[in-house]
């Protein structure tokens, strides 16, 4: 392959982990769902070059999926349930933004140690999308775990799932892709549709744990 | 094998006959010792005779067991007092029982006595057989270690062995075997409840063990006892004699004079001790019961002491 | 693929999915439960066809081989016997109102598709979809466990989906570096996601990306496997679904995700360079045994009690698995199947239990033998059997763990047993308040189904003393296979 | 598939086909009768195929069933040993069966006894018989779980559930440490078949392992202490029966377990080995008897003296390893002789004190000594056989039980041949020791008799009381009766265990019934010897010559009368020893570092009217150094780990996703 095609992959690849810090960095909902729009775009961006470059014309379904469903109407969606549920204003890290950046940056070394250790014969573009996929999911988790909020935690969720499809579109002609990218969607309308439903505001628990257990008799 | 049977039959006869004069003596010896005139040597027998003649008063819920265990103590001891060698060795059964069965056979003597203690019910009976059971409880590993030290000399435990072996000129002074001696002289003063463990001659209740058990016996069966305990007298006196004075002391088959010489020697050695055990009687104090353990746990360490210093001065 | 060999695979995976159809669609809602046994039934009958007919060639999609035909066999078989349970069970939850009709339409549906999702694990012979037919299964059985509707079951359900779809996105992330991984050597396309392909060439395959595709790949099944730390969504789920959903969770669906790690702890164990399975596993059952022991004094819920004993012995048969050699294979094979037929036999009793006592609280069920004798004995053995006492099958499978690794490693066998007799004293303490003492709670006469418990306490209580010579052949060869 | 070994295979199967039977039947008023019928046949058949072939001495015959594990199948193994424990577990069983005949139908609930009954039985006939690793546990644990679910028989009771509790979960602690003993002993290659490990001797530190696995495993079955603490708790809450078959048979198969493992599969042992043994073996008898003297409870009581013999047992079974190991295999076996007959004779006894027991509770209804008494006058014959069951017990000429106290002693005055030092000077310290426990075991059955039988009634129950039926006092009479024949014919006895010592030891002792009058010789007449009938004669004797005596001379009149009181007309029954003021003195001479006792008296002013209160304060040391730590660690960690029960799902991810990092920071660290 030439150059070219290698350093456009690559750079789309390091700016969604680049996103992905951004993300780290946000406090605010809106903001951060408007980073996660981003995120997606960006990802629609390196599928679609993927599709181009492995000339694989489904991959094009998957970009476009991300595109539309992830870029506009999840984060739409997401936008109406935070006026709904009056949770905007939140502030809903649970761990500071500065050590939060710090396990970023110590998760994305950790994934490029891992990842080049793979010996090089290996397609060297599969390598660096994969120590990138690698970053984003574990990010993703760690967006996850440091906010309390049920939104940011879906929307962590979703990036890590955008990693994976970064790293599945980089598969050169790996299957399934797509079939794997639809189901992950419903997947995520799922959540989305489950914080919706249960009115969760805090956290994933509906309720505080503590008052469930004289139900179940695990009360000490 | 005819002699043999006879020595035998004397032995068991002679010391059925010589326990009473024995205590009768001892009686009078400490008489003398405090200057009193004190009664005949042969008061034991007239007592015995007395209690025959009178009737027995039995507690009301005395169960049969009260009424036999007299004549199992008596036995029991007459048994273990009969395969003692007093004036000669190797008697025809001897070989019945060694060492250990011989203290063994006291024990059921003592079982019996303490379980016959708490049949009438009586709170007296109960004090008598718990200390009994309490000082026996030390007495006997304490005479059982010694017997192990003699046994591990002697190589054996069979008496007649064990006598003849202290009588040879091998044995030469060991430390572990007077230890033995003094555990054996502590129990033997414990078992026969002498002062200062028991006092033989106190009514009062809360002082006796012995006397406490036997409390509600009289007549024949006290009679029985009161003889029973004379032979044991006897018994531990003779055991002590014939393992550690062993002089004088011949083969059942010698002759009827060395028989005889044998009598002469058992009847002085008897008479030493009666008188020693006369002084140390009235030369100390009884102690409260429970210094007894006391007591009897240094019989126990002396003993145990005498066992394992075994190997020390045998190496020597 | 052709002959009726080939039927026989399609069957047990079209059987469910058409039942699951029909039942979807059935207007009269009382006969649903008989159809659900019937299509169990029917997917058993062609599970044991299996054995008679000749294998099909491995294809693309499809795989039968002696390993999973054990899982195919004993999945189908739980199945059966627990939709036999849930007939009588959901009876009486209908007499109850707990469930009203189109749940119970939507219950038996999502039943058969899991059957048809477990299977189609099982005979899948492409890693990507064998990952796809586990999530199916995964998400029926979210959406099984929420159908009370009940706060706490919606609650549970939310953990398990949440939890389990983490779980799902590392499993993928794994599969996709197998392939990475697999591109280079076997090429392009479908292939390189073939399992019988990729074992024949694992050899080759780069070492580093195994490794970590191992490790996303246990992380991701192991949270179904319910190792812990990952082990959070299993106790509340059993607890808070129905009680034949909780059967099939730590009879069958716990297996799945178990077989999955088996099938590339195989993969990796090919490969020489790449880290050894064996230690990461044994480490994660020695984890799970000992933590679900001593979180098994705290219960006070039947149900999360026995889920939390699910723990425990998930993590003895992946400790075994992880031991490896032909003698902790065999124990591992044997325990697997004597945990789920025990297991699922003790939540049928513990169904019927709760049931008639009405509640869950440990502390307000009493004297099961003297209330209810059938039920309460059959919990006595069952739990008796779990906890390893013979005469019954799991004393076979732990002497055989525990001797064989003492042999080995002694020093790994002093937790293994420490694991087992703190799990021990707390399942036979609650077990003593349960079967035991002045009976409590519900004394009404209950129309339990006994005979599905007390058929597979039967085959435990059998294997204990006998195992056919055959199966015995059997588990041998596949233990050699699992090297 | 030799024909005496399936004749005994069948037996548990026939056991077992009885429960079944039972557990159909159970509620049948006759299903009492049927099942310890069948029991009582089955026992005895067993009892004597296994006796004929123990005289016979057939030497060995082995079988080999295709269940249990599938490559090792189920064997089974004849030999002297197996032979001599049958013999052992099957006269329990038909003498239990006869008692349980007419003590069964006492039962309020048959149907939580008959079952299990012949289940138990069926294993503990299976674990001696078993020839691999994976049947002798199999059946091992079965006993357990059988003697398990009887001990729960009664299980409103919440002591009863306690007690079967604490039992199970030791068992399975000891069958996880007898596990990891055949684990060792059969190598990675995982050969379970007891003639394999016969012949793969392990190396030195495997045995020893082995040899400790064993003390825990086969010791915690026995009651070794400080693994005791189940034992007075399972035993007494069962049947009284069937406490009797646990306390006299039971432990009886877990010592077999410890002889078979470490005498016959171990090979040479080390010296040290039998260090070990002795002074275990010490400790538990002198233990073992200071709680039962401090009891107050029958059955306890004597759950605890079999604490007591299982120390006898296994110091003489230390002694008889100390021998081996030193090539001095005359010695060896008649240390080894003494711990066999000393089985065999705790097994009659105790069987026999606790079916007394056992009629005293259905009597009476109450096991508590201290509201018993005079039941002589009740109980006459009960009486009179629990009595004879106390002398044996108490070592006493000429009982059965003394004869094998003096074949230890006798074994125990051979150390000095010992080359080691430590032994030579541990042997006497722990024959000390057991002399100690003699007397104390006389002490102990002293008061059990006195305070039960004698003295005045405590309470109303023991007014009433009647005495048992014919069968209970059959199986009784016949118990008693082996006892005394036993101790009369000790030679017949050990002639028979030559047999059984020949091959484990090397040696047997010299041949008892060619000695004239009967006697016995350990070593040489010289050196010691014994004849219980002699001395029995003897006493008979003397003791009728004195009785002869005193009738024909002395005075034949005897008057009732009310006891000597101090002058106090009849004091009330409450006035008599109970059974703590009996063991008040030697609670104070022992109980200071055995059970570190404290007296404390509060004495009221004088004048003051409020009576004066002794308070006695016991600890259970065993318990508290060993078990109570246990549960407190096994507390504090579930405490502690709950908390993960409570988390929120953010905190579970939490935990994967650092889960995760970990491992790919291990990934990444791997070299």
């Amino acid at each position: 392959m030439n150059g070219l095609t290698f350093d456009i992959a690559h750079l789309l690849a390091g700016s969604l982990v680049l996103i992905s810090f951004m993300m780290l960095y946000q406090d605010r909902l809106f903001a951060l769902i408007n980073v996660f729009a981003l995120h997606a775009v960006v990802l629609a961006l390196s599928v679609a070059w993927q599709a181009y470059i492995q000339d694989a014309h489904h991959l094009y379904i998957t970009a476009a999926i991300a595109l539309v469903f992830k870029a506009i109407v999840i984060p739409v969606g997401l936008h109406r349930i935070i006026q709904r549920l009056g949770i905007h204003r939140d502030i809903e890290t649970a761990v500071g933004i500065g050590p939060t950046m710090l396990a970023g940056i110590g998760l994305v070394t950790l994934s490029m140690v891992l990842m080049l250790r793979v010996t090089p014969e290996a397609d060297p573009l599969a390598r660096e999308d994969l120590a990138f996929a690698l970053s984003i999911i574990l990010l993703g988790l760690l967006v996850m775990v440091t906010r309390r909020n049920a939104v940011s935690q879906v929307v962590g969720f979703m990036s890590l799932e955008n990693g994976l499809v970064l790293a599945a579109t980089g598969a050169k002609g790996m299957p399934l892709v797509v079939e794997i990218s639809v189901a992950f969607s419903i997947l995520i309308a799922f959540i989305v549709i489950g914080v919706f439903l249960f009115r969760i505001r805090e956290r994933f628990d509906s309720v505080d744990i503590g008052a469930l257990d004289d139900y179940r008799g695990e009360r000490r | 094998m005819i002699s043999q049977l006879a020595v035998q039959g004397a032995q068991m006869l002679v010391v059925l006959l010589l326990a009473p004069l024995l205590i009768g003596f001892v009686r009078k010896v400490k008489a003398r010792l405090v200057r009193r005139q004190g009664p005949s040597v042969i008061q034991p027998y007239r007592d015995l005779v007395r209690l025959m003649r009178k009737e027995v008063v039995l507690a009301d819920n005395a169960s049969w067991l009260f009424r036999v265990t007299p004549y199992l103590i008596f036995a029991a001891t007459w048994v273990a007092a009969a395969l003692v060698p007093t004036f000669a060795t190797g008697l025809e059964f001897s070989w019945t029982a060694d060492l250990i069965v011989i203290v063994a056979l006291l024990g059921s003597a003592r079982f019996f006595q303490a379980l016959a203690g708490m049949d009438v019910g009586t709170s007296f009976g109960g004090i008598g057989a718990s200390r009994e059971v309490m000082i026996a409880s030390l007495a006997e590993p304490a005479m059982l270690l010694i017997v192990f030290s003699l046994a591990l000399v002697a190589g054996a435990t069979q008496l007649s062995t064990v006598a003849a072996f202290m009588g040879s000129p091998e044995v030469g002074l060991r430390v572990s075997l007077g230890m033995s001696l003094i555990a054996l002289v502590m129990v033997a003063i414990a078992e026969n409840a002498r002062i200062p463990v028991d006092n033989p001659a106190t009514h009062l209740e809360l002082t006796m063990v012995h006397e406490a058990m036997i409390l509600e016996y009289s007549g024949r069966h006290l009679a029985m006892i009161e003889l029973a305990t004379f032979l044991k007298l006897l018994l531990y006196m003779s055991l002590i004699a014939c393992v550690f004075l062993p002089w004088g002391l011949y083969g059942a088959s010698a002759g009827p004079k060395a028989l005889a010489v044998g009598a002469a020697a058992y009847l002085c050695k008897l008479a030493v001790l009666a008188i020693v055990l006369a002084v140390f009687e009235t030369a100390v104090a009884k102690m409260r019961v429970f210094r007894v353990p006391d007591f009897l746990g240094a019989a126990l360490m002396l003993a145990l002491l005498g066992t394992l210093l075994l190997f020390v001065s045998r190496s020597l | 693929m052709t002959g009726f060999s080939f039927d026989a695979v399609a069957a047990i995976l079209f059987i469910p999915a058409g039942a699951a159809a029909i039942l979807a669609a059935m207007p009269n809602y009382r006969m649903t439960a008989t159809v659900n046994v019937v299509a169990s039934l029917l997917t058993l009958l062609a599970a044991l066809s299996l054995f008679v007919t000749e294998r099909p060639a491995p294809g693309q999609y499809l795989l039968v081989d002696d390993l999973n035909i054990v899982f195919i066999v004993l999945n189908t078989f739980v199945g059966f016997t627990t939709s036999v349970f849930s007939a009588s069970y959901i009876a009486h939850e209908l007499e109850t109102r707990r469930l009203t009709a189109p749940n119970l339409r939507f219950y038996h549906a999502m039943y058969q598709i899991m059957m048809f999702g477990m299977n189609l694990a099982f005979v899948s012979n492409n890693i990507g979809l064998m990952w796809v037919a586990v999530e199916l299964a995964t998400l029926t059985t979210v959406l099984m466990v929420g159908i009370y509707r009940t706060h706490e079951a919606l609650e549970a359900a939310w953990k398990y989906f949440i939890l389990g779809s983490v779980g799902i996105a590392l499993a993928l992330f794994g599969t996709i570096l197998v392939y990475m991984a697999a591109q280079p050597v076997v090429g392009e396309g479908t292939n390189a996601m073939v399992w019988s392909v990729l074992i024949e060439k694992a050899a080759h395959f780069d070492p580093a990306l195994l490794s970590v595709a191992f490790i996303f790949l246990l992380l991701g099944y192991g949270t179904k496997v319910g190792l812990a730390p990952l082990h959070a969504w299993l106790p509340d789920a059993h607890a808070e679904g129905p009680t034949p959903i909780s059967a099939v969770l730590s009879g069958l669906l716990l297996n799945v995700a178990l077989y999955a790690v088996l099938r590339f702890k195989l993969l990796l164990a090919a490969s020489p360079q790449a880290i050894g399975p064996g230690p990461l596993m044994v480490t994660m059952g020695l984890t799970s045994l000992i933590f679900a022991g001593f979180m098994l004094y705290r219960r006070r819920d039947i149900k999360r009690l026995f889920a939390y004993s699910s723990i425990e012995h998930m993590g003895i048969i992946v400790f075994a698995f992880g031991m490896g050699g032909p003698l902790a294979n065999f124990a591992g094979l044997l325990h697997m199947v004597m945990h789920s037929l025990t297991k699922s036999a003790i939540f049928f009793a513990v169904g019927h239990i709760a049931q008639v006592k009405g509640t869950q609280k440990i502390s307000e069920i009493r004297g099961l033998t003297e209330s209810h004798p059938g039920l309460g004995w059959a919990l006595v053995i069952g739990v008796v059997a779990i906890a390893g006492l013979p005469p019954l099958g799991i004393f076979m499978s732990e002497f055989l763990v525990v001797s064989s690794t003492f042999a080995r490693h002694p020093w790994l066998a002093i937790p293994l047993v420490f694991g087992l007799l703190i799990a021990f004293g707390a399942l036979l303490l609650r077990l003593t308040g349960l079967a035991f003492g002045e009976p409590r709670g519900g004394m009404a006469p209950v129309e339990a189904s006994y005979v599905p418990m007390y058929s597979h306490l039967a085959l435990v209580f059998a294997a204990g003393i006998y195992l056919p010579a055959p199966l015995v052949a059997w588990f041998q060869h596949v233990a050699g296979i699992l090297g | 598939m030799n024909s005496t070994v399936a004749l005994l295979l069948c037996g548990p199967a026939a056991f077992l086909a009885s429960a079944i039977m039972a557990a159909a039947a159970s509620r049948l008023a006759a299903a009492t009768r049927l099942v310890y019928g069948a029991t009582l046949a089955i026992s005895a058949v067993l009892l004597v195929t296994a006796a004929s072939h123990l005289a016979g001495n057939l030497g060995e015959a082995s079988a080999t069933l295709p269940l249990g594990l599938p490559w090792t199948g189920a064997r089974f193994r004849l030999d002297g040993l197996s032979a001599f424990f049958l013999v052992v577990v099957n006269f329990g069983g038909t003498i239990t069966s006869l008692y349980g005949l007419g003590y069964g139908r006492h039962e309020s609930q048959p149907h939580r006894v008959l079952p299990f009954y012949p289940a138990f039985l069926a294993g503990m006939n299976l674990v001696v018989l078993a020839n691999d690793a994976f049947s002798f546990l199999l059946s091992w644990e079965f006993m357990s779980l059988a003697s398990w679910a009887l001990v729960m028989a009664h299980h409103r009771d919440e002591a009863n559930r306690r007690a079967g509790y604490i039992y199970l979960v030791m068992a399975s602690f000891g069958t996880m440490a007898l596990l990891l003993a055949f684990g060792l002993l059969a190598g990675p290659a995982g050969t379970y078949a007891f003639d394999a490990m016969r012949t793969a001797h392990p190396d030195r530190f495997a045995a020893g392992a082995v040899l400790v696995l064993m003390l825990l495993g086969a010791g915690s079955k026995a009651g070794l202490v400080p693994l005791h603490a189940w034992l007075p708790l399972a035993h007494p809450a069962a049947p009284s029966h069937v406490s009797a078959l646990m306390s006299g048979i039971m432990t009886k198969v877990a010592i077999y377990g410890f002889i078979r493992v470490v005498f016959d599969l171990l090979g040479e042992p080390a010296w040290w080995s039998g260090v070990a043994v002795l002074l275990i073996g010490g400790v538990t008898a002198v233990l073992g008897i200071l709680h039962a003297l401090m009891e107050k409870d029958l059955k306890r009581l004597l759950a605890y003296s079999t604490i007591e013999n299982i120390g006898v047992i296994f110091a003489s079974l230390g002694l008889a390893l100390a021998f081996k190991a030193n090539a001095m295999p005359s010695a060896a076996a008649l240390a080894f002789t003494a711990a066999l007959f000393h089985v065999l004779n705790h097994s009659f006894f105790k069987s026999l004190l606790f079916f007394g027991a056992g009629a005293v509770l259905s009597a009476t209804g109450e096991r508590d000594m201290e509201k018993l008494g005079g039941l002589i006058h009740r109980l006459p014959v009960t009486s009179f056989v629990f009595l004879i069951g106390c002398v044996s017990i108490s070592a006493l000429p000429p009982f059965n039980g003394f004869a094998s106290e003096w074949l230890v002693f006798q074994a125990i005055l051979r150390s000095p041949e010992l080359p080691q030092w430590g032994l030579k000077v541990i042997v006497p310290a722990v024959g000390g020791m057991l002399a100690l426990s003699a007397a104390l075991a006389a002490a102990c059955f002293v008061k059990t008799f006195g305070i039960t039988f004698l003295g005045r009634a405590r309470s109303a129950a023991v007014e009433r009381a009647h005495e048992v039926d014919r069968w209970s006092l059959a199986a009784m009479a016949v118990l008693a009766a082996f006892c005394l024949l036993a101790g009369i014919l000790p030679g017949f006895v050990i002639d028979s265990l030559s047999t059984v010592t020949l091959p484990l030891v090397g040696e047997r002792m010299p041949v008892q019934m060619a000695q004239p009058w009967l006697s016995i010789v350990p070593i040489a007449e010289s050196r010691s010897s014994y004849n219980g009938l002699l001395v029995l004669v003897f006493i008979t004797v003397s003791a009728s010559l004195a009785a002869f005596f005193i009738h024909r001379f002395a005075s034949h009149a005897l008057r009732r009368g009310i006891a000597w009181g101090c002058g106090f007309p009849d004091a009330v029954p409450a006035a008599q020893y109970t059974a703590v003021s009996f063991a008040q003195p030697i609670r104070r001479v022992f109980g200071g570092f055995a059970f570190r006792s404290r007296e404390t008296v509060d004495m009221p002013a004088p004048g003051a009217l409020e009576p004066a209160r002794l308070k006695v304060e016991m600890h259970d040391v065993a318990w508290e150094v060993f078990y109570q730590p246990i549960t407190g660690a096994i507390d504090f960690a579930t405490e502690r780990l709950n908390h993960l029960q409570f988390l929120t799902i953010r905190r579970y991810l939490t935990l994967v996703f650092l889960y995760l990092v970990i491992l790919l920071l291990v990934l990444a660290l791997w070299p």
